[in-house]
């Protein structure tokens, strides 16, 4: 196991709990009628999502899905902006036009979030392709769950990937389901992972995704590995969501044994034990720390609940660049 | 045919129209994402796997376009495959198989085959989903010869007509609406209860002017010619086409030739949209001759959709968008 | 600039056109299956690989998705990639690319971000390959709020539009003519020479008829315009439109003001075609009070584009039955 | 090698003869400007198409692509409509609408050529789930390039089946281009049949395309697999296709030398060797059956130039279907 800064440690712990309570909080929210449409959410996954964003560097891009949350956070994004946009407000990411699904920040390297299963893939080999033709020696994690990795584009991008060497890491973070089916019963392999022999490429399973280090650890190889121009790189971590599908999903196809148990594997509550036997913090600083997230969080909404709503004429605003 | 009814939601009818059609023909079989033990991602398959079991509720895997090919392969072969696309935006990855297999197939082969399937498209916004979930596509394939099209605007017109479109023998595209799965109505309950495709429908007769509508915004075009006949004594005939392709010229030549005015509403993008089409058709058409206003259009703007609740529904015309049309359009001239 | 023009073929005018600006901006780029040494399935891209090299004219695998993506994904980051689509029946493998990402990206991201990426497609009949190589697509991408649609219908418009489309900073859908790669025009030399789009062009003024059209329809209707006014004298204008979206609505709307009568031709079928847009724009417009006679249409037939090459001819708009419905509008009323 | 009996072998010989002398009899057409549109030659590949359709049973069912003729005429189609049809003439199998790109026998388990590639494949599938669904015991076999595998509909059409077990042999005729491109550019690994690993499928190389037995014995063997119910197979042919991709290709991308190295490789040349080598017909016998194939051709042309064009009503028909 490689060393870890303290300070990085600890910055990845307050990530996760960013995640955690945030989505917490959303889901309090949509119970309440408070939020439009679809939210998916991260809550069980963060040590996959924030594990592998903290291997790569400031100007790295990634591409996310419509389970968007951990990496935004894990990519630093400004919590206020993000629950207003889930809010639908006009001081929201997206100006309460895109909403959780359409969560992205730019600025900052993520190219966002997307509703269509495979959506992200084709851009971030462009990304990728801009990379390499640019020779920023930048890289690009492009992010997918298990479900998506029966779509063509799957095969198309990490195809087109392979042959021109293109610097992006094929992230797929594998919960088992795709809404209700197990990934089990559409492929007729064991993991997904193991594809990356279809294009020549290295392939590896994450096999405990809800161990940060263990999560980290590999990315850090691997965004080495690529960074160097080594080409593309297929990843897959296993985790679990907790919550639902989205918003709206009863769930009959898990039992709750098998949610418990993994509930059991809370990857947080493993940092935490890890840290504090490793005397890298205190409970009590952890928990300080939770709860200054819990109040970021709360800010966050007090923000959302104050940002005015989008006014009529900006609907008709944004389509077309100059 | 008896003549019972019963009430029930749009998701019902649709349940029990696939359910009937299964039932009648062993041929019939439905394949999608999550069409089994979750029961379809709006509820539009609950209980049928439970009563076909996996063969014939056909969970896929996130594949869209082995899925459209799958089925358009078993139709070929004589098989009556149902797809549930769920979302329509998500019939991008089908395109293929739809336009260049499907519709040309029997005609490139010189009349030889056919492709009986049917893509249940959850079309239209309104459910906070955004730009990506929120599209009525259905002007593509209107654009497409071989094709039929098919969006009803009622539980009843859903059940007979999606029944018609399993028994019929070519691929049709069939348009539900996510934001109308739980409105209720008074459905049919005879197994014989079948529409045919190609029929519009005068779904209130009126004088002064015809709207042409279909699907989603059947509901509210009602309701608006219901109010401004109450409030302003205007005579309003609603035709609901209920098929696209096929589509019934005569219903809306005869009605337009009746009124002499008319206004159009569709919940699909303005440009380009089918009642673009139906006013070129009205305006090419010896009806032309009867028009004593401008043909006015009523259909989404031309924004990608918005998530926030309220723009949202600001971009699909309403009750009151549309009787200010409809006023509008009895003051002309 | 300079005023200078050289004879060349749209295909040359194409090949100005995009290595033009790949001299002055190193973040063009073009990309497609057998852009490189064949030079393009349409011969588009002859030379292009010595002068540009392997970099920056990419061959790629037969990958339609991979290549939309790639190219949408480039465009997110900073270069400006031209897509060889070739066939434009090919597109419906890039459908999700274009419709759910390139088109709504900027606008789900509340104004971030830009796709500024070119879809050349080589699209309609008359080359006798059938159906699945014959479509002319254009309605379906000007359904789709937030792309551009341009089809010019000469050389020198080609060369000037499709530089416009390189350096705008949104997806657009650039259609070509697969049976026109080889028409001749005088095209201007100088590499400023760039047309705005959103412009239509009166091809040729006239008084007693309007008739608009677009791309691989204007050379057929300038000859039909052309030999009315020598036979009957009628007198025609003809309306360019060569930018679907955004569309000069004030050019088509001028004209049938001043002539009272339109005849609306393209090559696409004519159901949900890009015509009945048109038309349905002058009936909701101030232009509908001026109309002396109904809207006429002229497009390719509802059917599949069939193989045997009268067929194929019999299918499009050709000059007699452009000049027919001319004259036929001129007689009304 | 399995014994073939000697008038099965002797038929395989005559369809081999009948690609080789339709094609260069359509080529002729052609630059007679005889025939419209595009047409892709099977010349060169004939052993890759008749020994695998020489494998399958009355009943089964073959997908195509735009390089149909090869096994349309393996499929045993009616070469006076063949030829019709590549005319454009109102007796031809599609009544002319359909042409070289379209050439489909309905009735006789040959679901058609197709102008898309990739777009035979998820037909394939289908036919492959009627079969399965009514219990036939028929299997599916679904040709199309080296090209084509790179298409996203290939990874969703062989994972469909594999999960599914259906009867379908994913036949990849690799003649090492897809028009200019050569497969080796395309894909990061040696040859596409590997990507069989992928589905947790057999995946085989036949090497040898041009070796007519080579092929007839790997596809016996697969299509017993097969039927027996085990899932789908693919299986990879090497050979060359002589003349340019299509009807209007100059072929600047591929040497003389290379061609010519394949051409002496010739599938047909081989067979014939062998057979009078075995002493299973005279060289006489052999020419004779190829002078009865160009007759056969000859006549094919003689029908189509007398056949009607369709008239201009017909082009309005079939569009739907009762
Ligand atoms: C093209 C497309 N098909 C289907 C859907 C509906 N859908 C949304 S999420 C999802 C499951 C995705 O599963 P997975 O990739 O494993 O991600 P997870 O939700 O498990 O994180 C599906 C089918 C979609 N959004 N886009
Ligand atoms: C979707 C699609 N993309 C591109 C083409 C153009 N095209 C026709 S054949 C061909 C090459 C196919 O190569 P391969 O699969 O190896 O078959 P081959 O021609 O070598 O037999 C291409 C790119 C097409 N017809 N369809
Ligand atoms: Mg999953
Ligand atoms: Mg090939």
């Amino acid at each position: 196991m490689a060393e870890i800064a303290k300070d990085k440690l600890l910055h990845m712990y307050k990530l996760m709990l960013d995640i955690r309570n945030f989505d917490n909080k959303v889901n309090q929210m949509v119970k309440k009628g408070k939020v439009p449409g679809m939210t998916h959410f991260s809550v069980g996954e963060e040590a996959a999502n924030v594990g592998a964003i903290a291997a790569i560097s400031h100007g790295d891009l990634i591409t996310s899905n419509h389970r968007g949350h951990g990496q935004s956070i894990a990519m630093e994004i400004d919590l206020n902006g993000m629950m207003a946009e889930i809010m639908g407000k006009a001081n929201g990411t997206c100006k309460g036009k895109g909403g959780s699904m359409h969560i992205a920040d730019l600025d900052n390297g993520n190219l966002g979030a997307n509703g269509i299963v495979g959506g992200g893939m084709g851009m971030a080999i462009g990304a990728a392709l801009t990379q390499k033709m640019k020779n920023t020696g930048k890289i690009v994690v492009c992010c997918f769950g298990d479900g998506a990795c029966n779509e063509g584009t799957f095969h198309e991008c990490v195809n087109l990937a392979s042959i021109w060497k293109l610097p992006v890491i094929f992230y797929s973070i594998n919960n088992k389901y795709g809404i209700s089916t197990p990934i089990s019963s559409v492929i007729n392999i064991e993991y997904n992972y193991l594809r990356a022999a279809s294009y020549g490429i290295p392939g590896y399973l994450i096999e405990d995704g809800n161990d940060l280090l263990a999560v980290y650890e590999k990315f850090q190889e691997t965004v080495k590995y690529v960074r160097e121009g080594n080409g593309p790189v297929l990843l897959e971590t296993l985790t679990y969501r907790w919550f639902g599908h989205s918003s709206s999903d009863p769930g009959k196809y898990r039992t709750k044994e098998e949610v418990d148990e993994w509930k059991k594997k809370d990857p947080i509550v493993r940092i935490k034990a890890y840290m504090i036997e490793k005397g890298i913090a205190t409970e009590a600083e952890l928990d300080e720390l939770d709860a200054t997230s819990k109040a970021t969080v709360e800010e966050s909404v007090k923000f959302a609940q104050s940002s005015p709503e989008p006014t009529f004429e900006s609907a008709f605003e944004d389509i077309f660049a100059d | 045919m008896n003549n019972e009814t019963k009430l029930m939601t749009v998701r019902d009818a649709i349940i029990t129209a696939m359910s009937e059609e299964m039932r009648l023909d062993e041929n019939v079989f439905l394949i999608g994402e999550d069409v089994g033990i979750f029961g379809g991602d709006f509820g539009t398959s609950v209980g049928m796997l439970e009563e076909f079991g996996k063969e014939r509720v056909r969970d896929t895997p996130i594949s869209e376009n082995a899925i459209s090919g799958a089925a358009i392969g078993a139709a070929m072969t004589g098989m009556r495959p149902i797809v549930d696309v769920t979302f329509m935006d998500f019939i991008v990855y089908m395109m293929d198989n739809i336009v260049n297999q499907a519709a040309k197939t029997r005609y490139m082969f010189g009349g030889k085959g056919q492709v009986p399937v049917v893509f249940r498209c959850a079309a239209g916004s309104g459910v906070g989903s955004a730009a990506q979930h929120s599209q009525s596509l259905e002007s593509w394939f209107c654009h497409i010869p071989g094709l039929k099209v098919v969006a009803p605007g009622t539980p009843a017109d859903v059940k007979g007509l999606l029944k018609a479109a399993v028994r019929d023998n070519n691929p049709v595209i069939f348009l539900e609406y996510k934001a109308q799965y739980n409105v209720k109505g008074e459905v049919p309950t005879d197994p014989n209860f079948v529409l045919p495709l190609g029929k519009a429908e005068i779904k209130k007769e009126g004088k002064d002017v015809t709207v042409v509508t279909y699907g989603r915004m059947l509901e509210r075009v009602l309701q608006a010619a219901q109010e401004v006949e109450e409030s302003d004594g205007v005579s309003v005939e609603v035709v609901d086409l209920r098929t696209l392709i096929p589509l019934d010229k005569e219903a809306i030549l005869d009605s337009v030739k009746k009124t002499g005015r008319v206004l159009l509403v569709n919940d699909a993008h303005k440009t380009n949209g089918f009642i673009g089409e139906i006013s070129a058709i009205i305006s090419e058409s010896d009806a032309f001759d009867y028009l004593d206003a401008p043909i006015l259009r009523l259909a989404a703007e031309d924004v990608p959709i918005p998530y926030n609740h309220a723009l949202e529904n600001a971009m699909i015309p309403n009750v009151d968008r549309i009787k200010k049309n409809i006023l509008n359009l009895v003051n002309k001239r």
